[in-house]
């Protein structure tokens, strides 16, 4: 699985994107995962409500399933236009 | 219905005049510029950042939705990204309809979700440092009224 | 401020990019340009009339309403009279400020007073001969929103 | 005093403009007057609630005072934008 990541939650985890293996089956058990593994990801990860969430390119919520999604993003709110 | 997501500038006024050209049942077109501010003179840059495939794709679901949603004739949207200076162009949305209320109507409604639903996020570079926009609760709530 | 009242045409893609230039305080642009609409492929041309004298007066004091109320940066109108062939150009406002909101909202007042307020009357001349373009009710309750 | 007329107003007086001496109080009794003086007035200000007065190219009410007035302008409701 693909994860990517935009803006300061990539320059906090210091990678634009990454593939992982994983048994987690929501995005909120992905990113237990992610945070348990190193600071850095507790610290991108630490307030949940502060980020959003796009599996296959489409927003989605942390309690989605990630059972056959190819690429999952992280970001925080979005500031177009 | 055009989109397109870049990081070359555009001309605002050429695209205004290309948009919507030559049909006879359009009598009223809105056009909206976002350009790069600076108000206390203290901006050296803009950073845009995006999510290449999913940004195309998000805009042209949006700009689908508003013209279904208000019947028009034609809509353009065109956002860049990469590194901006000060009095440039950021994005441009242009609507085309028979009437001015669903013009201005889609016009805005496709403003406030490009704002908070097309995954662009800008970082201004400042002599003091460089930070990203928030986004803002205000812009969150502007969706609610569609 | 610009106000033009005129018989000639116009190039709305010109007078976007003329409006605004050079500020650093500008963030957003809106433009509305109205067109002769011919849906039905009936029109031969569309006259304007208007109250020489009144009109000038009459739009300048809608835009200084509309730049004290908004705060604009600045605001144009265009608005001509005489004969004028199915796809013209017919006016244009366009309203610039630091945030989006002011700059829709203003553009869309402008438009409401323009609409009902300015001393201009339609006459529309088609194969099947003249006819003067009705107000509408719409129109006028359309003030009621500001 | 100087009454202009604009659209069908004009129209139907088959003048855009003329010169008036008038002892009307208000625009109201102006009209009173023109509908009596000939027909084509009569047709023009048939239905006061379809027309607009402007006085010294000010937008006005029917029952303003017209003294001190030197323009008065009759039209229908504006189509302008």
């Amino acid at each position: 699985m693909n994860i990517v990541y935009f803006a300061w939650v990539r320059e906090r985890i210091g990678i634009p994107q990454e593939q992982v293996e994983t048994n987690a089956q929501t995005v909120q058990e992905l990113v237990e995962e992610l945070k348990a593994r190193e600071e850095r990801y507790a610290a991108a990860f630490a307030d949940i409500s502060a980020l959003r969430v796009a599996l296959d390119q489409e927003l989605a919520e942390f309690d989605a399933p990630i059972a056959g999604v190819s690429e999952i993003a992280f970001f925080p709110p979005m500031t177009g236009g | 219905m055009t989109v397109r997501v870049q990081s070359d500038t555009f001309d605002a006024g050429v695209e205004l005049n290309a948009f919507a050209q030559g049909r006879r049942d359009i009598g009223a077109i809105v056009s909206f510029t976002g350009v790069v501010r600076d108000t206390d003179n203290t901006l050296q840059e803009m950073l845009i950042e995006h999510y290449p495939g999913m940004t195309e794709r998000a805009i042209k679901e949006i700009v689908k939705t508003a013209i279904e949603r208000w019947n028009l004739a034609d809509a353009l949207v065109i956002h860049r990204f990469g590194a901006l200076k000060p009095g440039a162009p950021i994005m441009m949305v242009a609507t085309a309809s028979a009437h001015r209320a669903a013009a201005f109507e889609a016009a805005d409604f496709l403003m406030d979700y490009l704002k908070s639903r097309a995954p662009f996020w800008k970082k201004e570079i400042t002599k003091d440092g460089a930070h990203w926009v928030d986004a803002k609760e205000q812009d969150e709530d502007a969706l609610k009224r569609w």
